[in-house]
C-alpha cells in the first residue's frame, strides 16, 4: 500500500501459531498485500509494532531470520492487553505490523569469530532471529555456543529447535534451569545461567557474546564475561524499553539521550556503559 | 523572623526533626508549598491567607513517606485530608508532627491523630459562601441545561489528571484509567472518556471528599469540577451524615451500614 | 486459541416456543471463536449431555456455552457433564435464554435477537474463564446449638448421637424452654415436664455435649466448617464444681418475694434460685438485680449456710471461644404481653391472663399445684373466657400472622379447666378453628362435644371489670353480630407467639436474614426450610416460626441431620469463586493500596491484613487478604475497591467488562 | 524583512475574507474563564486580552487526538482506511505569540527526525500563522532568557505588532506569508516606520539558556538534586499539555464493535505510568527522574540530537502548574548549582 502515514501498518495473515511453553506464542506472519512484501526487508536486532485492531500496539522484536524469506515470525508471552488480545487470535486473523525499526546486529563484523549466545527465558526470541542468520551463513563463523536458560522446563521456549540445535554438530547448546524447576527426566543443566556460564568458563578470545535475558540475569552475566576476558566492545545485548511510536517521536525509551527505537534496540556493552541508568 | 519561622528553625536546630513542609512564596507572589530541610531556610516560610493549598497529598510522597522527622504546617483542609487520609490506613501515627494554628494566630503542636481529630472538631466543615452559591446555581438549573453545562466544562478537559494528582485523597499507585485490563475509561481524551474519569472520580471521592477544592484549583483549564465532589461530600453528609476528614475510623459512608440508612439493600 | 461449544436448548417449548433456536445455533456459530453451535429439544438430557461430551471430546473445545435456564437449574448438570468430558467444570456457562428470555417476551425476532445477544455475552465471558480447582475446607465437627427448649434438646440429643460434638449454649440457668413450663399437651393430654425431663437429664449426662446456661453468643466469626464462636459465661456468683445443689441457700436466703419468670409471675422466688425443680443443671444462681449483698453490700447468709463454701460474689462474666463447622438456632419464641391489649385489660386486671401463666396454674408443680385459681384472691373461676387469637391475625396491630399453636392450646385449656373444675363454664371466642395436626381435629371435637366448651364464633371487644367481675363483650357472628356479654371470672387470652427478645441482635451478629417480625427466614421456604442463607448455619423449631411440639421436635431433627451431613465429610467442597486481592511483580507487588475500607464492607469477615515483606523479613506494604474459606464470592468488596484490586475468580473484571462489550457492540 | 502597515478596520476585512473564502480560521477566544485558541466563525470573536492563551497553538498541527487511520474487522479479515490528507483544512492561525511561534521550530525537529510525520507537517504547512508581537508580560515570562523575544518574527509567517493607535505593523517573514498578503493586497497599506521596539513588553533576561545546556549534562547524575528539584512536583501532566514544543505522545486504538480508529494522543512524561513496563519495572520510577528527563529533553537532548531547544520560555508551564514549578527557577538552579 502506498501510503505516507508512518503510523499506518502492513496487514499480516496469521499463518501459524505455536505454543511454545505455558502463555508464549509464536506467529508466523505473511504479507496480505505482495507489494508489501515485496518492498519489505530487515535485518536481524530489529523490531516492529504489531498491532490488534481495538485494542493496540506492542512492540517485539522480529524472531525470524532475514534469511529466511516470505514472511516474518514474533513471539510474546501473554502479559499486558495487547499481548493477551494477540494471545486470544488464530490462524487466519490479520493484525498489524509497523518495521522494521531500530539497529541490527553487526554481523558482518563477526565473521571470522566465535559466536556465544547467552539467553534467558523469553529473551531468546530476540536472539533466535540472529542465531538462525548465523546458522544460516555458517561458514562466515567458527565455534558456535548457545547457553539458554528458562525458570523450568515448561518455560524453555522453542523446545523443537533447541533439540536441532543440539543434535546439530556445529552448534554447541547448553540447557539450564533454575534449581527446582527441572523434572525427573531433565538432562540439562540445573542453575541459573550465570553460575553456568562461570563454570563453562568461555574462551574470550576472538569471541563475540549475545547477551539477552531478564535485567537481573544480564546484571549477574556480564561481571562474568568480563572474568572471562571479554572486551566490553566483544559483548552485545539488546535492550527493551517501553516504546509507541518506534521511530524517536512519542518520547519514552531514551536512555539519557540515547533513544532505544533509533541508536538501538542492540547495544555493545562498551555503548551501555556509556548510557546512564535508567533502563 | 515570625513564630512559625522561629518555630521551624527551633525544630530543624534541636535535631529532632529534618524536614519541614510548608508554604513559602512563589511566583508573583502565589503561596507554594516548600520542603525545609536546613534551619537556616526557616525564614522561607509563611503562612497567611494565601496558603489555601492542601498539602496532604505530599505526606505519602515515597520520597518523605518513611522519613519520621517529618513536620507539615497545614491549613485546615490540609488537616481534614490527613485525618480522612489516617482513617484509610495512607499515613501512620506518629510518622509526623502537624503545626496548625489558632483563630489568633497561635501556633499549636499536633503529635498524634487522636490530638488533630479532636482540633480538627473545631474547624469549620461546610461549603464557604461562594463555594456554596456557585453549588446552588448548578443546582437551580434543569436537567438539560445542567447537562449541557458540564458537557461544556468536560469538553475542556486535556486530561492532565492534575485533579487526581493534587488531591490528596488519590493515593493509589494505578488510577483505575491506568488499568488497561479491561480498559474502563477511553484514554485519548475526548467528551465521552472526559465525562467518565469526571463522574468516576467523584464518586470514588465520595464519603472521602474534604471539600478543600484543590482539584478545582490545580485544573488548568479552571473547570469547576471540585463542585462534583462537593456535591457527593454534601450528599454524604444529608443521607448518612457523614463528614469526610473527621474522625480517624473507617467510616466511609459507601463502606458501612447502618439500621437508620435509607436503603436496607446492603442488609 | 478459543474453541468453544455452544448449545442450545429447546427446553421442549419452554425456549423455543418464542426463541427461534436453530436461528441462534446459527448465528453462534459464527461469533469468533465458537466452533461448534448446536441446538437440541432438552439439553439436559442424557443424549443432550453426551452431545456436549462428545462435542468437548471431538473438538477439543476450549469452553462450552450451554444457552438454556437459568445456572440455578442445571448449571451443576452441565459443568458435571464437562468434566467427565475431561473439561475443567468452570469453563462451562449457561446463558439464561429461557427465564431471561423466552418466558418474559413474546414470539417475536427480538426474543430472538435478545437470545443471540445472551449467547454472545457468555461466548465472550468463556473464552476468557480460566480453569479453577475448587476449593476444600476442612470442617470442624462441632455444632453450637443455641437455644436450649425442646427443640435445642432434641438437635443436641441427635447431633451428639451421630458421634459429634455439641456445645449447647442456654441463656437461662436451665435448659428446657417454654416445654417445661407447660401442664398437658395436646392433643394427648400427657405430661409435658414428664415427656421433656428425661431428655434435658439425657443432655446433661452426654459425653458428646457440652452444656453451658446462663450463658449467650457473645460473637460469632468464621463460615460455615470452621466458626469461631464466642460464648459469654454470665456470672452465676458460683463455683459450680463445688456446688452440690443441696438448696440450703435457697431456702435461706431473706428475699422471698422476687416474681418468678418460670411461673409466669403467679409464684414467687428467692434471689438465689433454681428456675424450677427439675432443672437442669439444678445448681442455682444468684439474681444480682434482686440480691440484697448486691443492693446493699451485707448479707451473704447464702455464704454462710453453703456448706461446700461454693458462693462467689466477686465472680465475673468469663469467655470460651468454641471454634464449630455448624451453628444451630433453637431460640424459640416468645407470647405477646403487656399492654398490647389495653382493651382486654391485660395488666390491668390480675385474673386476665396469658396461656403461658394458665399453663401454671395448670401444672401440677406450678403454684396453685395444678389447682386452678384466679391469681387476684386464689377463688376458683367459675366462669373463664378464653379468648383466642389476641394479637395474632390483626394486620391493625401488626401482627398478620396466625401464631398457628393457639386454637389447640386454649382447646386443651378450655378442657383441663373443665376436668378440674366441673361444675366451671370455659367459653371461647374465636375466629376460626384452625385444627389441622394429627387427632388435633378430633380433640377440638372432644372439647366441645365432651367438655361441653363454649365456642362462640367472634372477637371481643373489651373487657371491663365490674362489681368484682370480668365483663367480657363480644359480638356472636353465628348469632348475626348478636352482641354477647359474659361476666367472667377470669379471661386468658391467647396472645400471639412472637419472636423471642434479642432475635434481631442474634441474627446480626450471625448474619443470618429475619423477617419484618424477627423470626428468622430460612432459605428457601420450601426446599431449604431448617437451612438459613448462610452456609452452615440452620434452624429448628419457634425461631423461625411459633410450631407445636410435633412440628418442632420434627424440625429438630432434621435440622441436626442436615449438620450430620454436613459432618460426615472431613472437608467442604466449595466452588472457588472467590474474590482474590491480585498481586503483581515488584516493585508494585499489587496494585492494593491498604486503605483496608473492604474490611468493614464484607459481610463475611472474611478480609484482614496481609504484609509483604522482603527478603530480609522488613514489610514492604501492607495488603488486603481474602480468606477463601470465608469468602462467599459475594462482590461486594469488588464494587467499593477504588483501585480495582479485587477480582472474583469466575467474574473477572475481565470477563464482566467482556460481556458489558458483547452486549454494546455491533457485530 | 518587508514591512506593511495593516489598520484595525483591514484586519477585520481580512479574518472576515479569510473566513468566507473557508479558510479554517483560529485565534484566541474567550470562553468561559479562559483564553485559548479557537476555530472562529466571526471576527468579533477574537481576543487581544491575554498574555499567552492557557494551551499553546500547536493544536493546530499537533491535535490532543489525532486519528491516524479507520479500520474495520469482519470476522477474520481486516481493512484499514489511511488517512485522508486531503481532509487537512488550509488554516490561518492568529494572535500567536512569538514564543508560541518559535515553538513549531521544536516540534517540527521532533516530527521530522528521519521518519517523517506527514499528519503532523501537511497540517503545518497548510497553516500560515500570523504572529502578534506582545505588548505585555508577566512573571512568568522569560522569552529573552530563552534565546527569544517578545517581537520576534521566527516562527510566524507574517507577525503583527499593535500600535497604540491600534493599528498593525506587518513584518512578512515568509514567503508563504508574503502570499497571504499578496492575496489580499488590498489591505495592507505602506509601512509607516513605527518604531516596534517601543511597543514591545519588557521581558527581563534573568539567565541565558546557553549556560543551562552547558551545565546540565553535568547533572545528570546528581539524583539529590533532581529528587529536591522535583519534592513540589505533584505528577500531574498539565506542563506537558500546555507546552508549545511537548510533543511526546501514546498511540491508542478506539473501537465501536468490528470499527474503529488508531489515535494519536498527547501524553506526559511527568505521569508515572509512562514508561512502565509491563513487567511492573519502570526507569523513571520518582518523580525525580521524570522531572529531570522533562528538562533534560528540553535542554540537552534536542539540543544535542536534533540542534534545537525545546523550551520557548513561555512560561506556560508554570502558569499551569498547581504547585507552582516555574522551569526558569529550575534553570536558574542548574546553572547555580
Amino acid at each position: 500500500m502506498e501510503t505516507q502515514n508512518i503510523y499506518l501498518p502492513y496487514l499480516m495473515q496469521i499463518d501459524k501459531v505455536s505454543e511454545d511453553a505455558p502463555f508464549v506464542k509464536t506467529f508466523r506472519l505473511k504479507f496480505i498485500n505482495p507489494e508489501d512484501e515485496a518492498n519489505f526487508s530487515f535485518q536481524t536486532g530489529q523490531f516492529g509494532e504489531y498491532s490488534v485492531a481495538g485494542v493496540g500496539e506492542s512492540t517485539f522484536c522480529i524472531a525470524s531470520s532475514p534469511t529466511r524469506k516470505g514472511y516474518i515470525e514474533c513471539t510474546f508471552r501473554k502479559a499486558g492487553r495487547v499481548t493477551t488480545a494477540l494471545s486470544d487470535l488464530e490462524e487466519g486473523n490479520t493484525i498489524g505490523f509497523r518495521g522494521p525499526y531500530g539497529n541490527v546486529f553487526p554481523i558482518d563484523e563477526w565473521k571470522g569469530k566465535n559466536l556465544l549466545f547467552i539467553a534467558g527465558g523469553i529473551a531468546l526470541p530476540p536472539m533466535r532471529s540472529v542465531i538462525w542468520n548465523c546458522l544460516d551463513l555458517r561458514e562466515n563463523f567458527k565455534d558456535i555456543t548457545i547457553l539458554y536458560g528458562a525458570k523450568s522446563v515448561a518455560d524453555l521456549v522453542y523446545k523443537h529447535e533447541l533439540r536441532e540445535w543440539d543434535e546439530r554438530p556445529d552448534v554447541k547448546l547448553v540447557t539450564t534451569v533454575d534449581p527446582g524447576g527441572e523434572t525427573h527426566d531433565w538432562t540439562g543443566e540445573v542453575g541459573f545461567v550465570p553460575t553456568i556460564l562461570d563454570k563453562m568458563a568461555p574462551k574470550a578470545e576472538n569471541t563475540i557474546a549475545i547477551v539477552c535475558g531478564p535485567p537481573i540475569m544480564i546484571k549477574y552475566t556480564f561481571p562474568i564475561l568480563e572474568k572471562c576476558g571479554f572486551a566490553d566492545e566483544m559483548v552485545y545485548t539488546t535492550l527493551e524499553n517501553r516504546m509507541k511510536c518506534g521511530f524517536g517521536k512519542c518520547g519514552r525509551c531514551n536512555v539519557g539521550k540515547t533513544y532505544v527505537c533509533k541508536d538501538g534496540p542492540v547495544f555493545s556493552l562498551k555503548q551501555l556503559k556509556q548510557m546512564p541508568d535508567e533502563y | 523572623m515570625n513564630n512559625l519561622q522561629q518555630k521551624a528553625q527551633q525544630l530543624l536546630e534541636s535535631g529532632n526533626y529534618g524536614l519541614i513542609v510548608g508554604y513559602e512564596k512563589g511566583t508573583s507572589g502565589k503561596a507554594r508549598p516548600v520542603f525545609i530541610r536546613k534551619a537556616e531556610h526557616a525564614s522561607k516560610l509563611i503562612f497567611d491567607e494565601s496558603c489555601d493549598q492542601n498539602i496532604a497529598v505530599y505526606l505519602y510522597r515515597q520520597e518523605i513517606k518513611h522519613d519520621k522527622k517529618k513536620v507539615i504546617v497545614a491549613n485546615h483542609h490540609t488537616l481534614k485530608s490527613i485525618v480522612e487520609l489516617a482513617a484509610e490506613n495512607q499515613v501512620f501515627d506518629g510518622d509526623f508532627m502537624v503545626l496548625a494554628f489558632a483563630e489568633n494566630g497561635d501556633i499549636i503542636e499536633l503529635n498524634t491523630f487522636k490530638e488533630i481529630e479532636k482540633h480538627v472538631a473545631t474547624l469549620y466543615h461546610g461549603l464557604t459562601e461562594a463555594e456554596a452559591a456557585m453549588m446552588k446555581k448548578i443546582e437551580d438549573m434543569s436537567l438539560e441545561d445542567r447537562w449541557a453545562f458540564w458537557e461544556n466544562e468536560f469538553s475542556k478537559c486535556i486530561k492532565c489528571y492534575a485533579c487526581r494528582a493534587s488531591c490528596p485523597m488519590c493515593y493509589c499507585p494505578t488510577c483505575t484509567v491506568e488499568i488497561n485490563q479491561p480498559q474502563w475509561i477511553s484514554v485519548p481524551s475526548h467528551t465521552l472518556g472526559n465525562l467518565e474519569w469526571h463522574v468516576m472520580r467523584a464518586m470514588h471521592l465520595a464519603g472521602r471528599c474534604v471539600t478543600c477544592g484543590q482539584c478545582g484549583k490545580a485544573c488548568p483549564l479552571e473547570l469547576p469540577i471540585q463542585l462534583l465532589t462537593y456535591k457527593v461530600a454534601l450528599d454524604s453528609k444529608q443521607f448518612f451524615d457523614s463528614v469526610a476528614g473527621t474522625s480517624i475510623c473507617a467510616d466511609n459512608a459507601l463502606a458501612i451500614y447502618k439500621p437508620e440508612d435509607h436503603e436496607n439493600f446492603i442488609r | 486459541m478459543a474453541r468453544i461449544g455452544v448449545f442450545i436448548c429447546h427446553c421442549g417449548e419452554n425456549i423455543s416456543a418464542t426463541v427461534d433456536c436453530e436461528k441462534v445455533a446459527k448465528v453462534a456459530s459464527e461469533f469468533p471463536g465458537v466452533t461448534v453451535s448446536v441446538d437440541y429439544k432438552y439439553m439436559c438430557s442424557d443424549p443432550g449431555q453426551n452431545m456436549v461430551k462428545e462435542a468437548i471430546l471431538e473438538h477439543n473445545l476450549t469452553g462450552v456455552v450451554v444457552s438454556a435456564c437459568s445456572p440455578r437449574m442445571h448449571e451443576p448438570t452441565f459443568r458435571n457433564a464437562c468434566a467427565e468430558a475431561g473439561l475443567n467444570p468452570f469453563l462451562c456457562e449457561m446463558a439464561n435464554i429461557r427465564e431471561h428470555c423466552s418466558w418474559v417476551h413474546e414470539k417475536s425476532d427480538a426474543t430472538t435477537d435478545k437470545a443471540i445477544d445472551i449467547v454472545r455475552t457468555l461466548v465472550e465471558k468463556v473464552k476468557r474463564n480460566e480453569a479453577l480447582a475448587p476449593i476444600y475446607v476442612p470442617i470442624t465437627k462441632t455444632a453450637v446449638v443455641i437455644g436450649g427448649g425442646v427443640a435445642g434438646i432434641q438437635a443436641s440429643l441427635d447431633i451428639a448421637d451421630a458421634g459429634h460434638k455439641v456445645v449447647l449454649v442456654e441463656r437461662e440457668p436451665s435448659i428446657g424452654g417454654h416445654m417445661s413450663q407447660l401442664s398437658e399437651t395436646f392433643p394427648t393430654l400427657d405430661c409435658s415436664q414428664c415427656i421433656l425431663t428425661p431428655r434435658m437429664v439425657d443432655v446433661a449426662r452426654h459425653p458428646n455435649i457440652t452444656l453451658y446456661t446462663y450463658a449467650e453468643i457473645e460473637s460469632v466469626d468464621g463460615s460455615i466448617g470452621n466458626f469461631n464462636v464466642k460464648i459469654r459465661l454470665k456470672s452465676k456468683s458460683l463455683d459450680e464444681k463445688l456446688c452440690t445443689g443441696c438448696g440450703a441457700c435457697i431456702q435461706k436466703c431473706p428475699v422471698k418475694k422476687i416474681p418468678s419468670e418460670f411461673e409466669q409471675g403467679l409464684g414467687k422466688r428467692t434471689a438465689i434460685y433454681v428456675p424450677f425443680p427439675q432443672a437442669v443443671p439444678n445448681k442455682p444462681v444468684i439474681d444480682r438485680v434482686n440480691c440484697t449483698y448486691y443492693i446493699k453490700g451485707k448479707c451473704k447468709v447464702c455464704e454462710i449456710v453453703c456448706p461446700t463454701k461454693a458462693i462467689r460474689f466477686d465472680q465475673e462474666d468469663s469467655f470460651v471461644e468454641v471454634q464449630a463447622g455448624a451453628l444451630l438456632l433453637a431460640t424459640g419464641f416468645d407470647v405477646l404481653k403487656t399492654n398490647f391489649f389495653p382493651e382486654y385489660g391485660y395488666g390491668k386486671y390480675e385474673d386476665v391472663i396469658d396461656g403461658l401463666a394458665f399453663e401454671r396454674l395448670a401444672s401440677a408443680s406450678g403454684p396453685t399445684k395444678g389447682e386452678i385459681r384466679r391469681p387476684s384472691d386464689g377463688e376458683i373461676p367459675k366462669k373463664i373466657v378464653f379468648i383466642a387469637c389476641a394479637g395474632s391475625r390483626d394486620p391493625a396491630k401488626g401482627i398478620e400472622y396466625c401464631s398457628k399453636i393457639c386454637c389447640m392450646y386454649t382447646a386443651k385449656h378450655a378442657m383441663l379447666y373443665k376436668h378440674k373444675v366441673h361444675e366451671g363454664t370455659p367459653y371461647i371466642f374465636y375466629m376460626d378453628i384452625r385444627a389441622t395436626g394429627k387427632m388435633y381435629e378430633e380433640f377440638v371435637r372432644r372439647a366441645i362435644e365432651e367438655d361441653e366448651v363454649k365456642y362462640i364464633r367472634g372477637r371481643v371487644s373489651q373487657v371491663y371489670e365490674k362489681n368484682g367481675k370480668l365483663i367480657v363483650r363480644g359480638v356472636d357472628t353465628l348469632l348475626m353480630g348478636q352482641a354477647v356479654e359474659i361476666e367472667a371470672d377470669m379471661v386468658v387470652l391467647a396472645t400471639a407467639g412472637i419472636a423471642s427478645p434479642g432475635s434481631e441482635e442474634l441474627a446480626q451478629k450471625l448474619h443470618v436474614s429475619y423477617d419484618k417480625h424477627k423470626f428468622f427466614s430460612e432459605a428457601h421456604p420450601k426446599l431449604k426450610p431448617v437451612e438459613t442463607n448462610t452456609a452452615g448455619i440452620f434452624l429448628a423449631g419457634a425461631c423461625q416460626s411459633t410450631k407445636d411440639i410435633p412440628e418442632t421436635v420434627a424440625a429438630a431433627s432434621a435440622a441436626a441431620s442436615k449438620v450430620a451431613g454436613l459432618f460426615s465429610n472431613d472437608l467442604l467442597k466449595r466452588d472457588p469463586l472467590i474474590a482474590v486481592v491480585k498481586k503483581c511483580a515488584p516493585p508494585l507487588y499489587s496494585s492494593c493500596t491498604g486503605c483496608f475500607m473492604c474490611i468493614p464492607v464484607c459481610p463475611y469477615q472474611a478480609i484482614d491484613k496481609e504484609e509483604i515483606k522482603d527478603r530480609s523479613g522488613n514489610i514492604i506494604k501492607t495488603i488486603s487478604h481474602i480468606n477463601p474459606g470465608l469468602c462467599q464470592g459475594c462482590g461486594t468488596c469488588v464494587a467499593f475497591c477504588k483501585s480495582k484490586s479485587i477480582d472474583i475468580l469466575g467474574y473477572n473484571h475481565d470477563q464482566v467488562c467482556a460481556e458489558v462489550e458483547a452486549l454494546l457492540n455491533e457485530w | 524583512m518587508e514591512r506593511k502597515l495593516l489598520t484595525k478596520d483591514s484586519y477585520r476585512s481580512l479574518i472576515t475574507k479569510l473566513i468566507g473564502q473557508n479558510y479554517q480560521v483560529v485565534a484566541p477566544v474567550k470562553k468561559d474563564t479562559m483564553i485559548d485558541f479557537l476555530k472562529i466563525s466571526s471576527f468579533d470573536e477574537i481576543t487581544e486580552d491575554y498574555i499567552v492563551t492557557v494551551s499553546s497553538a500547536k493544536t493546530v498541527a499537533f491535535p490532543r487526538n489525532e486519528k491516524l487511520f479507520d479500520y474495520e474487522k469482519q470476522n477474520k479479515k481486516l481493512t484499514q482506511q489511511d488517512y485522508d490528507f486531503d481532509s487537512i483544512p488550509q488554516s490561518v492561525l492568529i494572535g500567536v505569540r512569538p514564543c508560541d511561534a518559535f515553538g513549531f521550530h521544536s516540534l517540527s525537529s521532533i516530527f521530522c527526525w528521519d521518519s517523517i510525520d506527514k499528519i503532523y507537517t501537511t497540517r503545518l504547512e497548510r497553516t500560515t500563522i500570523i504572529g502578534l508581537s506582545c505588548n505585555k508580560a508577566d512573571d512568568y515570562c522569560f522569552c529573552t532568557s530563552a534565546k527569544g523575544s517578545p517581537g520576534s518574527t521566527a516562527g510566524s509567517d507574517i507577525l503583527l505588532t499593535k500600535m497604540t493607535d491600534g493599528n498593525y505593523i506587518v513584518e512578512i517573514v515568509t514567503e508563504k506569508g508574503a502570499k497571504l498578503v499578496a492575496d489580499f493586497s488590498d489591505l495592507f497599506t505602506a509601512d509607516g516606520g513605527a518604531d516596534k521596539e517601543s511597543l514591545l513588553a519588557k521581558v527581563a533576561a534573568n539567565f541565558s539558556v546557553d549556560d543551562v545546556l552547558a551545565k546540565i549534562n553535568s547533572k545528570f547524575e546528581d539524583e539529590a538534586f533532581w529528587t529536591e528539584q522535583a519534592m513540589r512536583c505533584i505528577g500531574c501532566g498539565a506542563c506537558a499539555y500546555v507546552c508549545p514544543t511537548c510533543a511526546c505522545f501514546d498511540i491508542q486504538d478506539e473501537s465501536h464493535g468490528g470499527k474503529g480508529h488508531r489515535v494519536r494522543c498527547w501524553d506526559s512524561c511527568g505521569l508515572s505510568l509512562f514508561t512502565l513496563h509491563t513487567s511492573g519495572h519502570n526507569p523513571r520510577e520518582n518523580q525525580g527522574q521524570r522531572w529531570r528527563q522533562r528538562l533534560m529533553h528540553k535542554f540537552s537532548y534536542m539540543p544535542d540530537r536534533l540542534n534545537t531547544i525545546g523550551c520557548v520560555g513561555c512560561g506556560r508551564c508554570s502558569r499551569a502548574c498547581p504547585v507552582d514549578m516555574n522551569i526558569a527557577e529550575h534553570c536558574m538552579s542548574i546553572i547555580e548549582n
